[in-house]
C-alpha cells in the first residue's frame, strides 16, 4: 500500500508545471505491488545518489530472442515488488497514431498482467510496458498477438522501424513513410525477433529533411524523403506572405545556405540548381512552397550513440531512389544486400557505421555493388595514399585491373 | 489458456490505417499547408479539410491511470484519434476547431501543458535512469521533470528564436538524443569500473570484454589462477561499455557519479547540416531530487540564446556565428582542458586557422 | 688555405638590414598603404615615400649566367637592390617609377615575364623532380614549364577571379605546397617498392623501416637466414616513405609512375579558413616532355574557375559554393572510388546530410 | 661540352613564353661537366620516365651535421659529371633581400666550386646551389663563411626559419617578421646545424593572416601576425573607395565572414568584436582600413606534409604574444618549452604535429605549461570520453587532484 511509503524527495517532484511521472505513479502504487516498491527502491536511489538494479539476463517468450529486456532489482528482500522488473517492447504502429479503443485494450492486459506503468514511447520507437515478472511475459505476449500486436526489437536483430507522421499530416512528406514502415516491419519479422546480426539495426524513416524522427542521428539506416526537381511555387501565395508584413528578406533570403533565393517585388525565384533541399524556405513559406513533383528518399547509413568508435550521423549511400506502385522490391533488395554484407566481413558488436568506416566507404559500395558518388561525400579525398587497382603490365601499354 | 495450435508468431504490429482518422484518410498524401494557431495548436489543410492537432506534455513514464485520461479526452474532443510525436508528446487530431479551447481546459485541468509547437522547447527525449537501468549515472525521468518545470514557460509560449531541443540520458550508451541536441544533459561515471574478481570468470567473456573498451584499457590477468581482467585506470575514461557486456565490471560510484552538459547540437537539414552537441559543462554533482546545479545551468544557457540568437538560428548557429570564445565568455562557464577533445579525430577540432575573435 | 684557427662556424646569415633599399629602410614598419600599377607592378607607401616593385617570373633552377643578367638589371633600375618572393619571383625595388618600364623591356628581352600580382597565376611552387631527387615519380621543373607555358597569359594578367596558386610536387613528401594550392599536381608511384634482399640487410633498420609505413604494410621477415623484409601489398599505397629510410626498396615504375591532379587548397585566412587541396584527377601518366594530358586537364580547370567562380572567390570557395558534384559535373572529371578517402578520417568526409545538390 | 650533347626531349622546354630551364643550364653546360652530364642524364630520364638518382649519403662539412644533401648518379659511368651532385643549402638573408653585391660574390664562388646551379629558393627557403663533389663541400663552406654566409639545415634539425616580406614592405605587418626571424636563426645556431631533434622543425613567420609564407601549412611553427584591438579606419580614404565607384558591397561587405561590416552612404562600421581577423576587407580597402594599434602575433605549431599520419595545418597554441622592447626572451622560453618537451615525449621522426596528437592537446598544453583557451579548437570535444582528473574521495565532499 501506497499509505505506508515516505517519499520525501520524491514528494519534491510533484510540485512544479511540468506533469509529474511521480504523481502518476503514485496513483498506481494502491494498485500494485511493481509500482509500491519502484517508488520505494527510486526513493532509496534518490537518498543514495546510486541505481539498484542488476544487470539484465535472458528472459523473453518462446521462439522470440528480442523484445524483453530482462530487469531485476538489486534489493529484492527490502522491494520484493520489482524483485523482477522486465520490460516488454511492443511494436508500436506506423506513425504512433491509436484509437482509444485499441489501446484500452492493450492497457487492460498490462494493468493486469503488469505494472501498468509505459514509456509511450521508447527512445526507439516501441511501446515500452514497463515492469513485470518473468512468469507474465508468455500471457502478455499470447494476449498481445490475440488482440493484433506484437513485439518490438532488442539485442543484436532489426530494431522496431519508425517513422514520422508524413503523408498522414504533413505536407512536406517526399514518400509514403508510414507505408514504408509497415511493409519492412512485416518484410522483416524474423530479423526483428530473432538477434542474429552483429549487433544492432535501427531503421527510421524521415518523410523529408526536416527529419523529424532524427533519423540521421539515431538509426543505422535512415531513409529520408527528398525531391529532384524544382521547389513548386505559388507566386499568389507568396504575395500574401509578402502582404501580411513578414520579413521575407531576414526570415527566408538571408537564411538560405546557397543564397539561391532572390525576390523581386512579390516575387520569388529559386535558383534550383544551387538549392540543397535543406527545407528552411519551404519551412517558413509553406503555403508558398512545397517539395517538387520527382520525390523520393535518399538512404543514409550508420547513425549511432558514442560507443564505442565515438557517435556517428548517417552517410549518404543511396542519394536518390523511389517506390513505384507500391513496390518495395527494391528496397527489400536493397537491404538484404546491405545485410548480407555486413553479416559476411562485419565483426561482433560492429555496428554498420563502424564496419563502413573500417573497411572504407569505397568497398563497402563495391561489396554492396553500387557506384560511387560525389554526392557521397562533403569532398574529396585531401591525402595521396590511394590504392591503385588498374596498372600497366611490363608488356604493353593497356590498363588492367586486379 | 489457449492451447500451443493457436498461439501466433511474427504477425507484426497492426496496420495503420485503421488508427487514422477519416479527414486524415482523405487528405492522406495531399496535405496542402499548415498553420500554427497557437502554442500547441497546428491546423492542416488537404483538398478534404482540415485537421486541427493539439499537442500536449507527457511525462512519457505514464501508467494506464494517465492514459486512460488521455483517451477519455480524445473519446470527448477527437472522435477518439490521438497520435504521440516522435518526442513523446501527445497529439489530439480535432476535426472541430471549436473543441481546442475546452480540450485545453481539460488537458490543463488533468495538470499537464499544453505547447511544444514551432520556436518552443519542445518534450525532453530522454531515458530510464534509476526508474530501469542497470547502467545508469543518474536518474531520466526525475532530471526532466525538475529542468521542464523550470522552462515550462519555453514550452507554452513559441518566444524562443527557434525550435530547441532538449535531451537527457543516463550513461555514456546516450539512448535518445544526446548527440544531437540542441541542450543535453548526460549522466556519467567518472571512476574506472571496480573489477568483481570472483564473479567475473563466470560472467563474463574474456575476449568480449577486453574488445569492449573503446580505449583498449582492458588487459586479460590472472588472480589466483583465474582468469580476469584489469583495468589501466590512465586510460580508462568511464564509459561503461565493459559494463555493457561483463555485469562483473559496474561503475556505479555515488560520490563522483554526475551530470554533464552540452550544446550547440540539431538534427535538421533546415539551413546548416546536422551537428553533434559538444561540450560546455564537464561535470556539475548529482544532486536529486531537483538538481539545482543542472537545472540552473540549462536555464542560463537557454536565457543566453533566447536573448541574443537571431531569428530561426538554433543554439549551435548562433555558437557557430558569435564563436565559441564568446559563448563561454557569455555564459561564464570556465573553459577547462576537458572540453579539448582527445578521442579519435580529436585533431580534427584543434584551430588550423587565424578565425579568432580577440 | 685558411689555418684551422681561421674556421668560423655558427654565423648565421648576414644581417638583413644591409640589403634594404633604403627608402625602405626609412619606411621599416611604418607603410601606410599599397597600390597596384600594372600587372606584376606595385607601388607601396609609407610617410619616407615610395617604392615601387617589379616582379619577374624566375623557373627558380637558375644558373649563375641568369642571376647576373638579374643583377645586372639591378644594377641598372633598382640602385642594386631586389629580393625573392616567397614562390620564387624575382622582384625588382625602384625608387623611380620612370624606371618601371624600361626595366620591363629589358626582362622580356631577357626571356622572362613580368607578372604574378593581385588576381594572377603566380610563380608555381615546385621541387627537384628527375633534375636532383632519388624518390621523383615524376620531374618538376619540366611540368611547371609545360604548365605555365600553357597559363602564361594569367601570369602577365590579373583577370582572374583571385589569385591562383599552382605547386607541383614529384612525390608524396610533396616538398612544397601541394597539400594547400588551388591547383596541384603531384607525381607518384603506383606500384609497391621493390625489395632488394641483399643490400636491405646492411643498409636499412629493420625497425624504422617496418615503423616508417603509414598502413603497417611492413612486416620483418627472414631469407636465407637474413632478416630482411616483406610488404603486404594489399595495403600498400606506394608512398615511398619506406624507401626514404631504406633505400633498397626504390618504387620507380616508368611504365605506372605518373601525375595526379588535385584542386582547391588555399592558405591565406581571407574570407574562409585554409583548406586541403583535395583529389580531382587520380592518374595521369607521364608523358615527357611536355605532359599534355597534365597541362590540358589543369588549362580546363583555370578556364571552368575563370568563367565561373565570383569576384575574389579562390577554387576551393568557388567549388564549395557550387558543389563537389557539380564541380565534377562542369569538368566532365570522372568521380571515382579513388576519390573516396579511405585514410584515418575519412569518415569525416563522408557526407552526413541530405544537403547535395540533384 | 655541348655541343655533342643531344637532347631533343629538353630542345622541347626551350619553347613558349615561360623562361626556360633548360636553355639556363645549356648556357653553363659549355663551361662544366655538372652541367652537361646533368643534361644527358636529364634526357635519359625524359626517354625513360624515371630517375636515375641514387639514395644519399652523408656527406657535410666538419662539425655540422646538415646543410648539404648527398646525391649520387646511379649513372656515373655514362654521366661521370654528376657521379657527386651534392646540394649545399645556405641560409637566406631575411625577406630573401639581397644587394647584387653580395649576391655576386656567392655566384663567384659557386661558379668556381660547383655547378652554378642554383635554387633561388628552395620551398624550405634556403638558397640551394645544386650540384658539388664532395671535396668541394669544406672549400665552398669556408669561402662562404669568410663572406659572413652560413649554412641552413637539413636532416632532424631546426631548418632555416623564413619570413615575409613584413614590415620591410607590407603595410599589414603586425609584428617585425625579418628581426624575428634574424633573432631566431642567430639564437638556435646549434639546433640548425646538428641534428638532435625527433625530426624535422621548420619556423615560418608571416607578418598577418594572408600568410605570405604558407606558415599554416608548411612550418612546424608558424608565427602569424595579429591584432587584438579594433581596425583602424579611415573614413575618408574610405569614402574615395566609394567614390571611385567600387562595388563595396560584392567585394568586401558581402565577403566578410562573419557578416560584421556595414556601410551607410559612405561610412564603413565594423563590429570588430565579431571579426576573426581573416583580412579580407583590410585587402581590398588598404588605404582605408589596417590592423590595430595592439599587434603582435599568433603561434601556430604543426604543420606538415602528409608522411606519414596525412598532412596538417598549424594550430593555435598561443592565440596572441608579442615582442616588447625587442626582448626576444619569452619567445625563446617558449621555444625552448616546447622543442624539451617534444624531446622527452616524441617519438624518433615523429613531427611535432603528429605529437600533438598523439598525446593530445591538453596534455601537450600541460607539458609546455600553458592554459587551455577556446581560441585553440574549433569547437569542444563531442565525445563523453573524458578523463577526468578531480574527483571525490570516500571521506569528504572536497575535490581533489590526482
Ligand atoms: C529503452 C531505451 C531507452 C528509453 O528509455 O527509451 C533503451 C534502453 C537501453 N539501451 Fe539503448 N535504449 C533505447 C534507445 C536507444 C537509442 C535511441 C534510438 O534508438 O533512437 C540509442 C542511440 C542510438 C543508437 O542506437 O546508437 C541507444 C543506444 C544504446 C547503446 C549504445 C549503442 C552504440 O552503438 O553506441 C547501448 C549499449 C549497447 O548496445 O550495448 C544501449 C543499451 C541499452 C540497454 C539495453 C542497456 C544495456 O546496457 O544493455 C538499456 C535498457 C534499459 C532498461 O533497463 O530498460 N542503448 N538506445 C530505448 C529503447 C526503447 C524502444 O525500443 O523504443
Ligand atoms: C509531430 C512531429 C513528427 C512526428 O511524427 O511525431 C513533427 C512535426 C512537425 N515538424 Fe518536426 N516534428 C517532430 C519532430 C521533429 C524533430 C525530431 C526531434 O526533435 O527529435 C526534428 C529535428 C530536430 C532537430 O533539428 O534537432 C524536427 C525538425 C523540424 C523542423 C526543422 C527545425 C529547424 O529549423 O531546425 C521543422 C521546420 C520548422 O519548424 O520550421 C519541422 C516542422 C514540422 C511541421 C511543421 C511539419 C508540418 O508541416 O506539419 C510539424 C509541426 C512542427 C512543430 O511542432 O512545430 N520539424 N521535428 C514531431 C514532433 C515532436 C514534438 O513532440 O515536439
Ligand atoms: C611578395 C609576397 C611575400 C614575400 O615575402 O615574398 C607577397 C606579397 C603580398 N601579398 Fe601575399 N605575398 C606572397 C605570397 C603569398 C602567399 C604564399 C604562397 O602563395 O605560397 C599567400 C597565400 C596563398 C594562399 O592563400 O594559398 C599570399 C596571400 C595573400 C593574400 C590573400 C589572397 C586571398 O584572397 O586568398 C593577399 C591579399 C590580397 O591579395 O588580396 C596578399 C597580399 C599581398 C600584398 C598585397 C601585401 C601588401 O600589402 O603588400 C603583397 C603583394 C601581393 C600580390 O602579389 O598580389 N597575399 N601571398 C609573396 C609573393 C609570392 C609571389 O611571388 O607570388
Ligand atoms: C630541396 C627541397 C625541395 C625544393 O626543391 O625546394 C626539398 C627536398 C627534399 N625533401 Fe623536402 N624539400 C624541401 C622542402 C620541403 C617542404 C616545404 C617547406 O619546407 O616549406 C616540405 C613540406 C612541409 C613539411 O615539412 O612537411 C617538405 C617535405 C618533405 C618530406 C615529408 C615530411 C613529412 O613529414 O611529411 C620529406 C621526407 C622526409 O622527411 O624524410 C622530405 C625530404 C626531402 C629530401 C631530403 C628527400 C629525402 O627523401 O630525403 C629531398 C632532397 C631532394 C634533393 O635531392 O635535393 N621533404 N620538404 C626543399 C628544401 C629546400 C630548402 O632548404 O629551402
Ligand atoms: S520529416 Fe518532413 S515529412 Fe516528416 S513530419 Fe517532419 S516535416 Fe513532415
Ligand atoms: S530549400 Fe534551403 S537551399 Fe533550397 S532554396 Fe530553400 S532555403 Fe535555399
Ligand atoms: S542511457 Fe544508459 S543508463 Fe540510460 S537507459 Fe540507456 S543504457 Fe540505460
Ligand atoms: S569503462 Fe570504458 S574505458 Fe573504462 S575500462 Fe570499461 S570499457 Fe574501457
Ligand atoms: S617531392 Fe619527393 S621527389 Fe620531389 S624533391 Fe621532395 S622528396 Fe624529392
Ligand atoms: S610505399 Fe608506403 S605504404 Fe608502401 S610499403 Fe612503403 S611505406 Fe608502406
Ligand atoms: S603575410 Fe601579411 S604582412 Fe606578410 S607580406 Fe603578406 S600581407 Fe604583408
Ligand atoms: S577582417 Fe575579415 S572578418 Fe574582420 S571585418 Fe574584415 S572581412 Fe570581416
Amino acid at each position: 500500500m501506497a499509505d505506508d511509503l515516505k517519499t520525501p524527495l520524491l514528494d519534491e517532484l510533484e510540485k512544479g508545471p511540468w506533469p509529474s511521472f511521480i504523481t502518476d505513479i503514485k496513483s498506481m502504487a494502491g494498485k500494485n505491488d511493481y509500482c509500491k516498491d519502484l517508488l520505494g527502491q527510486l526513493e532509496k536511489s534518490y537518498e543514495d545518489k546510486r541505481g539498484y538494479w542488476k544487470h539484465g539476463g535472458l528472459v523473453g517468450v518462446m521462439g522470440y530472442g528480442g523484445g524483453v529486456i530482462g530487469r531485476y532489482s538489486a534489493l529484492p528482500d527490502e522491494f520484493p515488488g520489482v524483485s523482477h522488473f522486465h520490460t516488454v517492447r511492443v511494436n508500436q504502429p506506423s506513425g504512433w497514431f491509436y484509437t482509444t479503443d485499441a489501446l484500452r485494450e492493450i492497457m487492460d492486459i498490462w494493468e493486469e498482467h503488469g505494472s501498468g506503468l509505459t514509456n509511450m514511447h521508447g527512445s526507439t520507437g516501441d511501446m515500452v510496458l514497463l515492469g513485470t515478472r518473468t512468469e507474465e511475459l508468455e500471457p502478455i505476449f499470447r494476449a498481445l498477438t490475440a488482440k493484433g500486436w506484437d513485439l518490438g526489437g532488442s539485442g543484436s536483430d532489426l530494431r522496431t522501424p519508425s517513422c514520422c507522421v508524413g503523408p498522414a499530416r504533413c505536407e512536406m512528406a517526399c514518400y509514403d513513410t508510414l507505408a514504408m514502415t509497415y511493409d519492412l516491419t512485416k518484410s522483416y519479422q524474423d530479423e526483428l525477433h530473432r538477434p542474429m546480426f552483429n549487433y544492432k539495426y535501427k531503421i527510421k524513416m524521415s518523410g523529408c529533411p526536416n527529419d523529424c524522427t532524427a533519423a540521421i542521428a539515431r538509426s543505422d539506416m535512415g531513409i529520408i524523403g527528398i525531391w529532384r526537381d524544382d521547389i513548386k511555387v505559388d507566386q499568389a501565395a507568396f504575395a500574401e506572405y509578402v502582404d501580411s508584413g513578414m520579413d521575407i528578406q531576414g526570415a527566408v533570403v538571408d537564411l538560405c545556405p546557397t543564397g539561391c533565393i532572390t525576390v523581386e517585388g512579390k516575387e520569388i525565384n529559386i535558383d534550383d540548381s544551387d538549392c540543397v533541399k535543406c527545407m528552411h524556405c519551404l519551412n517558413r513559406l509553406p503555403k508558398a512552397l512545397s517539395p517538387g513533383d520527382d520525390k523520393g528518399f535518399a538512404v543514409c547509413l550508420g547513425a549511432k550513440a558514442p560507443i564505442v568508435e565515438g557517435a556517428l550521423f548517417g552517410s549518404v549511400i543511396i542519394p536518390f531512389m523511389k517506390i513505384e506502385d507500391g513496390d518495395f522490391e527494391p528496397m527489400h533488395d536493397l537491404i538484404e544486400r546491405i545485410w548480407e554484407f555486413w553479416d559476411e566481413h562485419g565483426t561482433s558488436r560492429e555496428r554498420i557505421g563502424e564496419f563502413i568506416e573500417r573497411i572504407s566507404l569505397a568497398t563497402f559500395l563495391e561489396g554492396i555493388g553500387e557506384d560511387p558518388s560525389p554526392k557521397m561525400v562533403k569532398a574529396p579525398r585531401d591525402n595521396p595514399y590511394i590504392f591503385y587497382e588498374e596498372y600497366y603490365e611490363e608488356e604493353g601499354a593497356s590498363a588492367s585491373e586486379e | 489458456m489457449a492451447t500451443e495450435a493457436k498461439r501466433v508468431t511474427d504477425i507484426g504490429p497492426p496496420q495503420y490505417e485503421q488508427f487514422l482518422h477519416p479527414i486524415i484518410k482523405d487528405n492522406y498524401g495531399k496535405w496542402l499547408y499548415h498553420d500554427s494557431i497557437k502554442p500547441g495548436v497546428l491546423s492542416h489543410t488537404g483538398p478534404a479539410g482540415t485537421i486541427f492537432t493539439v499537442r500536449c506534455a507527457s511525462p512519457r513514464l505514464v501508467s494506464v491511470n494517465f492514459l486512460r485520461d488521455i483517451m477519455d479526452l480524445a473519446d470527448k474532443y477527437s472522435d477518439g484519434y490521438f497520435r504521440f510525436t516522435s518526442r513523446n508528446n501527445i497529439e489530439f487530431l480535432l476535426a472541430k476547431e471549436e473543441n481546442i479551447d475546452p480540450l485545453i481546459v481539460d488537458l490543463n485541468a488533468m495538470g499537464t501543458l499544453v505547447g511544444g509547437t514551432n520556436n518552443a522547447i519542445s518534450n525532453v527525449v530522454h531515458t530510464q535512469g534509476w526508474v530501469h537501468c542497470h547502467s545508469a549515472a543518474t536518474d531520466a525521468s526525475g532530471l526532466v521533470k525538475a529542468v521542464m518545470d523550470e522552462l515550462a514557460e519555453y514550452f507554452t509560449s513559441e518566444k524562443l528564436p527557434a525550435k530547441l531541443r532538449v535531451a537527457v540520458a543516463c550513461c555514456l550508451n546516450m539512448c535518445g538524443a544526446v548527440h544531437a541536441s540542441d541542450i543535453a544533459i548526460l549522466g556519467l561515471h567518472r571512476t574506472p569500473p571496480r573489477i568483481d574478481n570472483n564473479a567475473l570468470p563466470n560472467q563474463c567473456e574474456i575476449p568480449t570484454t577486453v574488445a569492449s573498451c573503446p580505449n583498449n584499457a582492458i588487459r586479460p590477468t590472472s588472480i589466483e589462477g583465474k582468469t580476469t581482467v584489469k583495468v589501466d585506470e590512465d586510460k580508462c575514461m568511464y564509459c561503461g561499455n565493459c559494463f555493457t557486456v561483463c555485469p562483473a565490471m559496474p561503475l556505479a560510484d555515488p560520490l563522483n557519479d554526475g551530470v554533464s552538459i552540452w550544446v550547440g547540437g540539431k538534427i535538421s537539414n533546415a539551413r546548416t547540416e546536422p551537428m553533434f552537441t559538444k561540450l560546455a559543462i564537464p561535470y556539475l554533482p548529482n544532486n536529486p531530487p531537483r538538481w539545482p546545479e543542472v537545472t540552473d545551468a540549462v536555464k542560463k544557457i537557454v536565457e543566453l540564446y533566447a536573448a541574443n540568437a537571431r531569428p530561426f538560428e538554433r543554439v549551435g548557429e548562433w555558437i557557430n556565428r558569435i564563436g565559441w570564445e564568446k559563448f563561454f565568455d557569455m555564459s561564464g562557464i570556465e573553459f577547462t582542458k576537458y572540453h579539448l577533445d582527445d578521442f579519435r579525430h580529436a585533431g580534427t577540432t584543434y584551430r588550423r586557422s587565424l578565425h579568432n575573435r580577440y
